[in-house]
């Protein structure tokens, strides 16, 4: 989706604004919208690309006036009533004081996790790396690439910024989980990801700085060869 | 049709958040105390520090640092450093001639186990959309100017893999403890925002 | 200028909301502030390009969640204060029900537009076509060409999507005023302006319409021979 | 901190075009009454009933419509129709196989002459971003769904020329005057996103 995250190359968002020693959340809503969002992965049953899709949709006009947290929050909102865990006037009611019905959605009778069960579960991970996938790389370290300029409606990792430009391979990583298919519920459908080096002036033009490249990984599906 | 353009109003998040908690702990799906240990890991446990360890140890142990530049997640994980947001680690080493500088453009990827939850800048709109074009502009926002003739390499973490970058050791640290040099080592040296 | 502004195939801004006999204005508000415009050209003294480029630099969050006449009230304020007509101090105060201080600004001494002067005045217009301008055309009709990929951060009417891009110039205009100049306060700068096609399988990819084309009128500067 | 990602509080618009006004008059720089009759004539004067005349004149008189095709500026002002924002006019023929429409994603550029000032759905981001990438998806939107082989072509108004589209003539009108006819004609029609 070209969506409003995909902000790359964009002007006119004003200075960065530091923060050397800021605390890590800075209102307790924050604090609670990050524990619960994290839970939701296994309670509303999401994967991580579903979660970006969904954060993805909050309306641009709102995505670029609220903040981190408020994306998370819509993301959730929008995949609990998407998994059918709860409905979009259950969620109100409960909003204006009222009570949400019991049960509801897929996950109803999964086992809650415990709070013990926190620190070994996110140790713990889940790689996307699928080592094990049986998909033989196309392209080789060095091989010039252009990527294509697709422009699906849908989730991509593969930013405006980027689509048909020219890049180098640095490195293979592998064949990993492809989110163009993850966040549609089509599969993990592993890909071959390449860590693909850009000049600055093939992204940004003839002045851009000579010296400088940026340095994105792409899943095989947005390769050509050059 | 006068108010067919207005924003649709937004509730307090304070509101939506604890609509969200509470129907959720209502339906059975969510413990409340697990909410309240995700955010104590987070906010009180993993954090910069980690990485600390990691960049003073490779400015200390030849060894470790060949280590950890080959296979960045083995080696970071020799400190029990690992899991969720940086399963799968590349460490990037900043030189004279070549600065390292990481961004996700398209949300705000970013290595937790070794450095915690992003900045609130690394999430927001300035710094994603201008560190790609304009990445030299940002890094002066940060009090950094770089030569012309050092290389600037920005790493927009699009896809799985989580990048730490290992900054310069200071001048003058020769005689540091492990310890000692860990003190110096900042998170956004360890984002490539600032030298250390 | 890589703004917000520059929309074109961007996804997730909702359907169209069409609206057959909708009233010019719905606001009592709009109309004044198309009115005042419009005579702020002459009353402020700036050009097309610069009230553009005004407008453009309205913050992106504000731009979206805000109608077509608030950016111009935006592009109005922000002019007022760039041509020294009025301090942002004195706004202020006369927003909260203070009175400016008389006078200001370069244009004080001229002459003040009539309201029978208005028709005249807007049935003559101003073209930006300079045919009098000694620009020989770098490009001939049936041509390919290639756009550039600059990024400026100043004003131009390349957008996004229609950079590095092959196309075929259609047309030849002659020689405009040149936005990118005249925005800037660097002068006129006439550069001769083509009709480009651009087929919709170059601009979006092999999933878009094989039938279909996008046409852009672009200034010479903006091309290259393909 | 908690407040400094909040957007600044715009004021209300009324309150800022009024001490705008207020301000440039208080200078001597406008006035009012200029003002009103600039509002005036845009309001009721200045319409899509000039673009419908012209559409009609084409659909009757095909010595008309071929000057009009030719030299689109200098047959519209064959009306008196001219000037602001319509300077530099051509004039754009659907037809069995092809079908012109107008946007300008970059603001919202419109031949005023003809049209008047555009509806507030020309100047926001849903036309603006779609018209370009998925134009058969907007001219679902307005009820008009093109066969695969009709070309849809998209004019991005992005300089100083103004577009016009001439619509096809509906069948069963032969018998109609110039006048019956110039009613028939829509502005939708005339930008392109319906048939008339």
């Amino acid at each position: 989706m070209n969506g409003i995250h995909d902000m790359g190359g964009m002007h006119n968002f004003g200075p960065v604004e530091p923060e050397e020693n800021g605390p890590v959340f800075h209102e307790d809503w924050e604090r609670q919208t990050f524990g619960l969002w994290i839970l939701c992965y296994g309670a509303m049953g999401f994967s991580e690309d579903e979660s970006r899709n969904a954060i993805e949709h909050t309306p641009p006009a709102e995505y670029l006036w609220t903040s981190y947290y408020e994306h998370v929050l819509s993301g959730l909102e929008r995949l609990g009533v998407e998994k059918g865990v709860f409905t979009e006037d259950e969620l109100l009611a409960v909003q204006r004081g009222g009570k949400g019905a019991p049960g509801g959605g897929p996950k109803a009778g999964r086992r809650v996790i415990g709070p013990e069960e926190i620190e070994p579960m996110m140790r713990e991970g889940g790689t996307k790396h699928r080592p094990e996938a049986d998909v033989a790389p196309r392209f080789k370290v060095g091989q010039e690439v252009l990527t294509r300029n697709d422009n699906p409606e849908t989730h991509t990792r593969l930013p405006r910024y980027a689509r048909g430009k020219r890049g180098v391979i640095e490195s293979d990583h592998g064949p990993y989980v492809f989110p163009d298919s993850n966040a549609m519920l089509q599969g993990e459908n592993p890909q071959r990801l390449y860590g693909v080096r850009f000049s600055a002036v093939e992204l940004w033009g003839p002045d851009a700085s000579k010296a400088d490249g940026v340095y994105l990984d792409l899943f095989e599906p947005y390769l050509e060869p050059a | 049709m006068a108010t067919h353009r207005s924003p649709r109003q937004l509730t307090e998040p304070e509101i939506r958040i604890k609509a969200l908690e509470e129907l959720l702990v209502g339906k059975g799906l969510i413990d409340s105390k697990a909410v309240d240990a995700m955010i104590d890991l987070y906010e009180n446990k993993v954090g910069p520090r980690n990485g600390a360890k990691v960049v003073a140890r490779a400015w200390s142990d030849p060894d470790y640092k060949a280590w950890l530049l080959k296979d960045g997640s083995a080696a970071i994980a020799e400190f029990g450093f690992g899991g969720a947001e940086g399963e799968n680690m590349i460490v990037l080493e900043n030189t004279e001639k070549v600065h390292n500088m990481v961004v996700c453009t398209l949300c705000s990827c970013y290595p937790w186990p070794v450095l915690g939850l992003p900045p609130v800048w690394y999430k927001d709109a300035p710094y994603r959309s201008r560190a790609v074009i304009d990445p030299r502009g940002v890094l002066k926002d940060f009090g950094l100017e770089l030569d012309d003739d050092v290389e600037v390499r920005v790493w927009d973490s699009s896809a799985e893999v989580r990048y730490l970058v290992l900054p310069r050791r200071p001048e003058g640290t020769g005689g540091m403890s492990e310890e000692e040099l860990a003190e110096l080592v900042t998170r956004d040296g360890m984002i490539g925002v600032v030298a250390v």
